[in-house]
């Protein structure tokens, strides 16, 4: 029961967004820019790879942005989110549904940005690629998480004039700064044995992330 | 079979604003409890108390002795809001048969189907919510409130933009719920259609209840007589 | 009439295209510093005739919005469309050519980068036209669109200038600091002509599809409107 | 009349943006954390300070988004853009009106966010105020004119948001570049001569879009 | 002074579907036109076109000879869609006062205040639009369409969600429209409070004009009769 739950409110989420593609043609879009925009901003800088995995986890992070901005926002246009939530469903069914969706649009989108980032900055990812999306899954789970969250949070009219953004930002840090270490580092060819250490804080902050949002949604999403 | 509601000493401040001034009633199982009043008496900020989507500043509501936010009370409750709750993205049937297993119903498909020819939009059935006109969509939110056949209703103003004809489904589908001894709770500036229909009513005026008791049939036959007694103007 | 004046031009780009084909496979080896020079015949001219159709196509955009006659519409569209193709064509061919004189397919030189902005921007007005099924909606916000591009045509124009990058500057004797050996330039606007002929019955062709698919539309609406 | 319609929609976006200030602290969060966030990204590149530039208005681009994103997103949310369109105020006035709100916005999250980049990126800014503030007024103005006119263009269509990024960002581009070029040399202590194509890019873009959009908005606007 | 209204031949689809079908009526000065319909018979489509707010796929709809997107013929038109296009963040005068100046009142300020008083919102003046009811949103609405004493009034459902009091008010304001010779188009489901204001009424049935004429008198006794008369069910 649980379960269908959670698959329901997350194939509704993919199934308007698949319709309209609007946050994803747009995140698409973004991160295409972000990566052209970038080869502009620092075509001086001469030890480009040492920047690739920072430039790579920027785009993904600004391009998740926009598809995690949506995830809520689709809810408060009819006051949908009072059927939901007047809905026998349980908050955090709610919210592991909508993380579900976001996260398959956001690894959709990182895929995609991916490739044309390997084309565009001349990156070989053969050899890679299994430790690669090791750290993709896990980061970007961390990101959903914490994006769903935020989004869930600013929801409420209320709370949405409060220092919320400002708040929000400092816990993706340490998400993307892992990320970015260690694929800086996977590109550059360094074992992942020497950062073993970012690979372990990526797992901690998933987990505790994913265990405090479940525990205490219903105070976020019951005004 | 059917839930009594308990509405206890409730207040809600907007602010330094009282919307709600210990405001107590009670809803026996199986009446129809018209609730008037005028544009910004409190209706609205009742109701979403009611249906657990706000909190109130003081006071309780009780569903058969349970707080109205347990799933399984929830299972028992249909909300209409003053928007119509359905994605724009989705057609007509898809959002049925989301809500429907989201109510953990298992034909969620059948009924839905069933539900959409019941308020007239079988043949817009695959139409995006987006392309309806405003009726439609408010058809389509009392599909989406009666689906899982609550034993509790919650309507905010249900007749608003519908024409004739839906009117006269609503009220054969509210008079069905009332027949089978459900509880309706419903707010409306149309009483005509309302009257007909319910066994009580409930007044309020700027956020006190100023009546509370059984539809009289001064209210039947002259619409005004309540406003006219209870109100203070 | 239509007919025989395509039929014209496509004879004209023929013989050009055999004539002048002939003339620059005899051209001699004489340019060094970049390898497989020649491709310059098909790479430029395309670019310039993708320049001459967007130009066009802003002429007709502004003609719609002043008369909104559909006609120039569909005009500007056809035309936009195969203009976008020679871009397109100039891209590649600048790709292949980058990868025999400099080894790597793509770089971010400016040059190259402006290109494909102006590239996406027009990719973009197609897109708009087909999420639009408004006809009158349609010709409207994609004319505004198509004036807005040319402001970025001329920049993309101009950036050659601007910048001192990898790709090399102007070579055509009419711009600034120009001017390619001796008869190695008149080929090159031969080419042009050329393909400035296959531009136009490409375009055509598109546009009385275009038409078509109004007609068709309108006599769908009617069908459906009874 | 002109003047005081433009005025009155400006007066109108302003004030209920500082009411809530919803844009304007998303914005400025935002772009904190970009900042902070490239400091991460990018601790490994040497010559930073040829990265400056970009890195500003890489920034100032993705705050700003936010503020445009929200300009005629405001009018959808009970229909007010009905309400507009129907006044006999010209769809010019309209466009002037939210453009002159927006571009106050972003000023001011742009020095904002000056302020914090020099005290994070140790740039001294002294003495080049006067040229750097013409380049932000200029690049300022072209991205909100740009900005202002897509949502405006897309704002009648079904397929807004789905249209509305990957038509933006590819005009964008060239005033970023011309910003971004000038800003960097600037920090750097280059001469503006040496610059003055760019500037002239920036002037002339502005006059450009902005004569186009004043032209043919109605044509945009009314649909 | 007033100002005559000319649809002609006038289709619109949205995509393949026609939600307008060849309708061709005039509106003559000073009249107060009912326009009735099923839900989902094209009436908010109709409006907006009239309004200037859409374009129609064929036809032409003419205020008074001009195109109603002029600015001079904007002036002297007052439009009400389903929405009520007020902005949230502003306090109701606020809102007043903004749309009183894009319409180049010079007394803005008063007559915004002099609107509220009318519409019942005096005492709120200073409240956000956001913190008002949904009765109250819509007197604010109303209010907006109103201020500049327009010409040709444009009304889609204006009776939605306002109680005995506001529609009485609104009956009033319509009634001196009709008296000073100004021309109303308005439709509605609620035929009672309609049918006494208007001199004329025209159905839509399904994208075309079924009844465009008088007001009759058995409108007046028997709301239902011109469904079951004109109406194909
Ligand atoms: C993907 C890569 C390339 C793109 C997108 C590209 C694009 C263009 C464009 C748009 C023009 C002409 C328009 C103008 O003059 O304003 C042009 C001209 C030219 N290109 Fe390329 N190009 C590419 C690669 C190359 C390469 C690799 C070479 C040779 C090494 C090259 C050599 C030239 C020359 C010589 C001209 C003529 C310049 C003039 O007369 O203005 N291009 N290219
Ligand atoms: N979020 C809010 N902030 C401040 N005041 C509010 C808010 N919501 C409602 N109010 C105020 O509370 C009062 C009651 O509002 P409510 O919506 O419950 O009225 P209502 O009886 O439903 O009226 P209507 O018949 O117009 O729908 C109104 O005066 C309103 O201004
Ligand atoms: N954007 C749209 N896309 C597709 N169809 C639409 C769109 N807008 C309206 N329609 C269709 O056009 C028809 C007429 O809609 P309209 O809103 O004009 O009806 P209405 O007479 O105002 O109905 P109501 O009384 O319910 O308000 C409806 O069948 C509706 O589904
Ligand atoms: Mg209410
Ligand atoms: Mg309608």
């Amino acid at each position: 029961m649980y379960l269908r739950q959670i698959w329901t409110i997350a194939a509704k989420d993919l199934r308007s967004e698949m319709r309209t593609k609007e946050a994803l043609n747009a995140s698409v879009a973004f991160s295409m820019v972000i990566l052209i925009l970038f080869s502009f901003a620092f075509d001086q800088a001469e030890d480009l790879k040492g920047l690739l995995g920072g430039l790579l986890w920027l785009a993904y992070a600004f391009a998740g942005a926009l598809v995690l901005n949506r995830s809520f926002a689709r809810e408060l246009q009819n006051d949908c989110l009072d059927a939901l939530i007047s809905s026998p469903a349980p908050p955090s069914a709610i919210f592991l549904g909508k993380a579900l969706a976001n996260f398959a649009l956001l690894m959709a989108v990182e895929l995609i940005s991916l490739g044309v980032f390997a084309i565009l900055y001349d990156v070989r990812l053969s050899g890679k690629l299994g430790l690669l999306s090791l750290v993709m899954l896990l980061a970007t789970w961390g990101i959903t998480v914490i994006g769903t969250t935020f989004s869930a949070l600013t929801v409420n009219l209320t709370m949405r004039e409060l220092m919320l953004p400002v708040l929000i930002y400092p816990f993706l840090i340490p998400v993307l700064m892992s990320a970015m270490i260690l694929t800086t580092d996977l590109i550059a060819g360094v074992p992942i044995a020497t950062n073993l250490v970012w690979l372990r804080v990526l797992v901690a902050f998933d987990i505790a992330f994913t265990a405090v949002t479940v525990l205490y949604i219903d105070v976020v999403l019951v005004g | 079979m059917s839930l009594a509601l308990e509405v206890a000493g409730v207040y809600k401040f907007f602010g330094d604003f009282p919307a709600l001034r210990d405001v107590s009633f009670k809803v026996a199982p199986g009446s129809v409890v018209a609730l008037l009043g005028r544009n910004g008496a409190g209706k609205t900020t009742l109701l979403r108390i009611m249906a657990g989507l706000s909190q109130p500043s003081q006071g309780s509501v009780k569903v058969n002795g349970a707080e109205a936010r347990e799933a399984g009370t929830r299972r028992r409750i249909g909300v209409l809001g003053h928007s119509i709750s359905v994605y724009d993205e989705l057609s007509a049937h898809e959002n049925l048969t989301m809500f429907g297993s989201l109510y953990g119903l298992d034909d969620a498909g059948k009924r839905a189907d069933a539900m959409l020819d019941r308020v007239g939009l079988g043949r817009v059935r695959d139409g995006l919510a987006r392309e309806f006109s405003r009726g439609m969509r408010q058809r389509l939110a009392i599909g989406r409130a009666f689906l899982h056949d609550p034993e509790l209703l919650l309507l905010d103003e249900p007749f608003t933009s519908l024409d004739d004809k839906a009117i006269a489904v609503l009220q054969t589908m509210l008079k069905e719920m009332r027949d089978r001894g459900r509880t309706v709770v419903m707010s409306t500036h149309q009483l005509r259609e309302a009257m007909e229909l319910s066994t009580h009513v409930t007044f309020i005026q700027r956020g006190e209840v100023a009546y509370d008791g059984e539809r009289q049939d001064e209210m039947l036959k002259d619409t005004s007589w309540l406003y006219r007694t209870y109100g203070d103007n | 009439m239509r007919q025989t004046i395509l039929f014209l031009l496509a004879a004209v780009f023929a013989g050009i295209l055999l004539w002048n084909g002939a003339t620059i496979l005899d051209l001699p080896q004489q340019v060094t510093n970049v390898g497989a020079y020649k491709i310059i015949y098909f790479h430029v001219p395309a670019a310039f005739t993708a320049f001459t159709g967007f130009v066009t196509a802003l002429v007709a955009s502004i003609l719609y919005l002043a008369t909104g006659k559909l006609r120039y519409d569909a005009f500007a569209a056809g035309v936009t469309e195969v203009a976008l193709a020679f871009a397109t064509a100039n891209l590649i061919s600048g790709m292949i050519w980058a990868r025999y004189a400099w080894g790597i397919w793509w770089t971010w030189d400016a040059r190259l980068t402006s290109m494909l902005v102006c590239l996406l921007m027009y990719y973009g007005y197609v897109m708009l036209r087909q999420a639009i099924t408004e006809p009158t909606q349609r010709a409207r916000l994609s004319a505004f669109m198509s004036i807005l591009g040319c402001i970025n045509v001329a920049f993309v124009y101009q950036s050659i200038a601007w910048y001192r990058t990898q790709h090399p500057s102007p070579v055509l004797g009419f711009r600034e600091g120009g001017g390619m050996g001796p008869g190695l330039e008149t080929p090159m606007y031969w080419n042009w002509l050329a393909m400035l002929c296959l531009a136009t019955i490409l375009a055509s062709v598109r546009m009385r599809q275009g038409e078509f698919a109004t007609e068709i539309d309108s006599l769908r609406r009617q069908a459906h409107s009874h």
